[in-house]
């Protein structure tokens, strides 16, 4: 793990990365990271995130921004301008249940090639997927989701790159430290080495690449 | 008492102790008004806990402790928090004894249709495709028409949400089940007769022997 | 919940039972439930266990009381016991890699079908199996695990159910505490409700079907 | 210096500075020993430990911090716990930089067997075959024969650990690769000649234009 600069953290983003970032309307979600990718013109990004926020928090800077090309997303219905962008076609929206996206990122990050779940079976969610059959009840085959580049926002880091997150800040931020090339996070505290207890760490160090260092030192 | 207290009412009287219980956003959100502490229900949100309170007094509320709507929230005593391949873990696995849900349409066999109008609202699904495809018991909570239209209907029109069966839909109107996998009329609404429940259904509804007036 | 004796708990699991049991190497494992059930010689158990321990530790126990049928487990090589009744067709045993043997259970707990993993691929491990590929490549489907009940041993547990588990006796029974109807719980400290933080809490409570009250009261 | 320890120390000399590390029972373990803790390597027990320590002293093991074997270990400051699931996860996802492991034969293109003599010792793959298929990196730490036979074999007569090749296979004799899938011997033990590891090897193996002796 490497501590870096919000902005040295961010130039290594391309436009056109694929990115997933951590929070649930927008709680959990590393909003100074994504500040930087709004200052630094990251555009036509391919976004990985549970929800679309509202104009102004988490993920909905990037769209006020309209610096997303495509989504993956459970519902984006709090947040006005995701919706127009995509009626407009600005933005492909791909529109997955909850369950199955958390899965699909889990899969991604745990070297499974794909889950088997019930959710969606006989809706127009199983269109296109290969449907099977187990003890004679079906399932959809839902397949592995990764990205270039996961954002994530901890409560407590260390700095060897442990993380603990706090109540429902939680999220998907553990599945998406999984699921990346790269790792970037930020914390609300970075404390010293040996911190948090190893029960407590709820995401391993090694997982972690790069830490952004806190404003205030 | 107006329509959603009818239904929020009824809904709670479902709830056992010590059940885990997911409520929806909208009507469903209400039920946990009229559950009494002593039953000791379990709340989930979604988004990661188990243990939800009553929202916070002004001043307690802490940014990362929030419903799925990003609301804040409190904790009870005993809470948990989880990330989400686990909270869906328990839901998609039948741990949640109870999730009640709205509605846009449920049809004769019991088939609920709430997330999606096509060419009008695509919001997603969020977490509703497993909580009806999961959760040990689907009660669906909603008014019996809008605009003067059935949501009980013959056979969704709108996209399902699950192609599992609902257990139990109440609404401010009645009660209905689906023994056999047929729309059955269980309770009517306080000073709701059978007839003025089956003139405003466009689904047909099988009747019991006695149709008792709901106790709420 | 309920708070039980360990008679009581154990009087409740019928012999012929299919019982999942935490722990890796006896590090873990409910030893108290494992004593009683020897003690009221519950026999024809199928057991789903990580390994069979050792002679005198954990599982091990059930093997030297020769009250198991089938075990399903990832390796026995420390238990010469287990071995010689495998051998001797006594015990009908079933080994598969310990990654599948985690995801089968938390498939189990989960509500999935089953997994593609590709663990086993081109291995005994594969034979009667279902192999799929996802964008080119061979995974096996492993499908869901599941048992009539679960032993499982906490750290500690507060009296809503609630438990925590510590360093490396946590292995399988977090997964396990999900993939069974009923689920029976020895903690080697029962503490008051609250104690323990809602973010340290890694079963929920509403999880755990008996808790075994604590023989010092 | 003895035949495991010209393998541990080489095989040390493959960890890289930052790298998650996960070693197999047997000669595998006396890697750690070769390892500066400068380098600041993680080693991962799969029974859920990412920062193993040294064998604590004596009075202070404790019975629920131990490794895979259940025997005790310590935890270095930094050190994580997990469940098995998330252990597996790490293991699978190729979160592990390097898995170190035992051999009982690798063949002519890198596939090792290591888990199983059908009628003889049946003890199950435990972790293997999920390391061999997962890890970022697997080597085979072993001694080059045994009992007089070449443990380099052309084709495995034994049970497969994994389809997947294995990247390296460090020896008491010789260091070997697979390039292009194909055994090549890239390095001798310090004083054996290219011409002694040949004689003892059953695979046949490439030769570069230089075969230059392990630094250990």
């Amino acid at each position: 793990m490497r501590a870096v600069s919000v902005e040295e953290a961010v130039a290594m983003i391309p436009a056109g990365a694929s990115i997933m970032v951590g929070g649930f309307m927008g709680v959990g979600t590393p909003e100074r990271l994504l500040d930087e990718l709004v200052r630094q013109r990251k555009s036509n990004l391919t976004v990985v995130s549970n929800d679309a926020a509202t104009p102004g928090k988490g993920v909905g800077k990037l769209f006020d921004a309209t610096l997303v090309s495509r989504l993956t997303a459970t519902h984006i219905g709090l947040n006005p301008k995701a919706q127009q962008q995509m009626l407009a076609e600005q933005v492909a929206v791909d529109l997955i249940p909850q369950g199955t996206f958390a899965e699909r990122i889990r899969a991604g990050g745990c070297g499974l090639g794909g889950v088997l779940t019930p959710t969606g079976v006989g809706t127009l969610v199983a269109e296109g997927k290969r449907q099977i059959e187990v003890d004679g009840k079906a399932y959809l085959l839902e397949t592995a989701l990764r990205a270039q580049f996961a954002l994530v926002h901890a409560f407590l880091a260390d700095y060897l790159g442990n993380l603990a997150y706090a109540l429902t800040s939680r999220n998907f931020n553990p599945v998406m430290a999984m699921a990346a090339d790269t790792v970037i996070v930020t914390a609300e505290h970075i404390v010293p080495v040996g911190v948090i207890a190893p029960d407590h760490v709820m995401t391993p160090a090694p997982l972690v690449d790069y830490l952004i260092t806190n404003p205030n030192g | 008492m107006d329509a959603q207290e009818i239904i929020a009412r009824r809904v709670a009287k479902e709830l056992k102790p010590g059940n885990l219980v997911n409520l929806g956003i909208g009507i469903p959100t209400l039920v946990a008004n009229y559950v009494s502490p002593e039953l000791k229900v379990f709340f989930q949100s979604e988004n990661g806990l188990i243990g939800t309170g009553p929202i916070p007094e002004q001043g307690m509320e802490h940014p990362l402790l929030t419903d799925a709507g990003g609301r804040p929230i409190s904790a009870l005593p005993g809470a948990s928090t989880f990330d989400s391949a686990m909270s869906f873990g328990l839901i998609r696995g039948g741990h949640v004894d109870v999730t009640v849900l709205g509605g846009l349409q449920v049809d004769a066999r019991g088939h609920l249709a709430n997330w999606m109008i096509p060419g009008k609202m695509v919001p997603g699904m969020g977490g509703a495709m497993d909580l009806v495809s999961g959760a040990k018991r689907v009660i669906v909570a909603m008014q019996h028409a809008a605009k003067g239209k059935s949501k009980i209907v013959k056979q969704c029109n709108l996209p399902l949400t699950s192609d599992r069966p609902v257990s139990l839909v109440v609404t401010d109107l009645a009660v209905i089940g689906f023994p056999g996998g047929r729309a059955t009329l269980l309770e009517t609404a306080p000073g709701v007769s059978v007839g003025e429940v089956m003139a405003v259904t466009e689904a047909e509804l099988v009747l019991g022997d006695t149709v008792p007036e709901m106790k709420i």
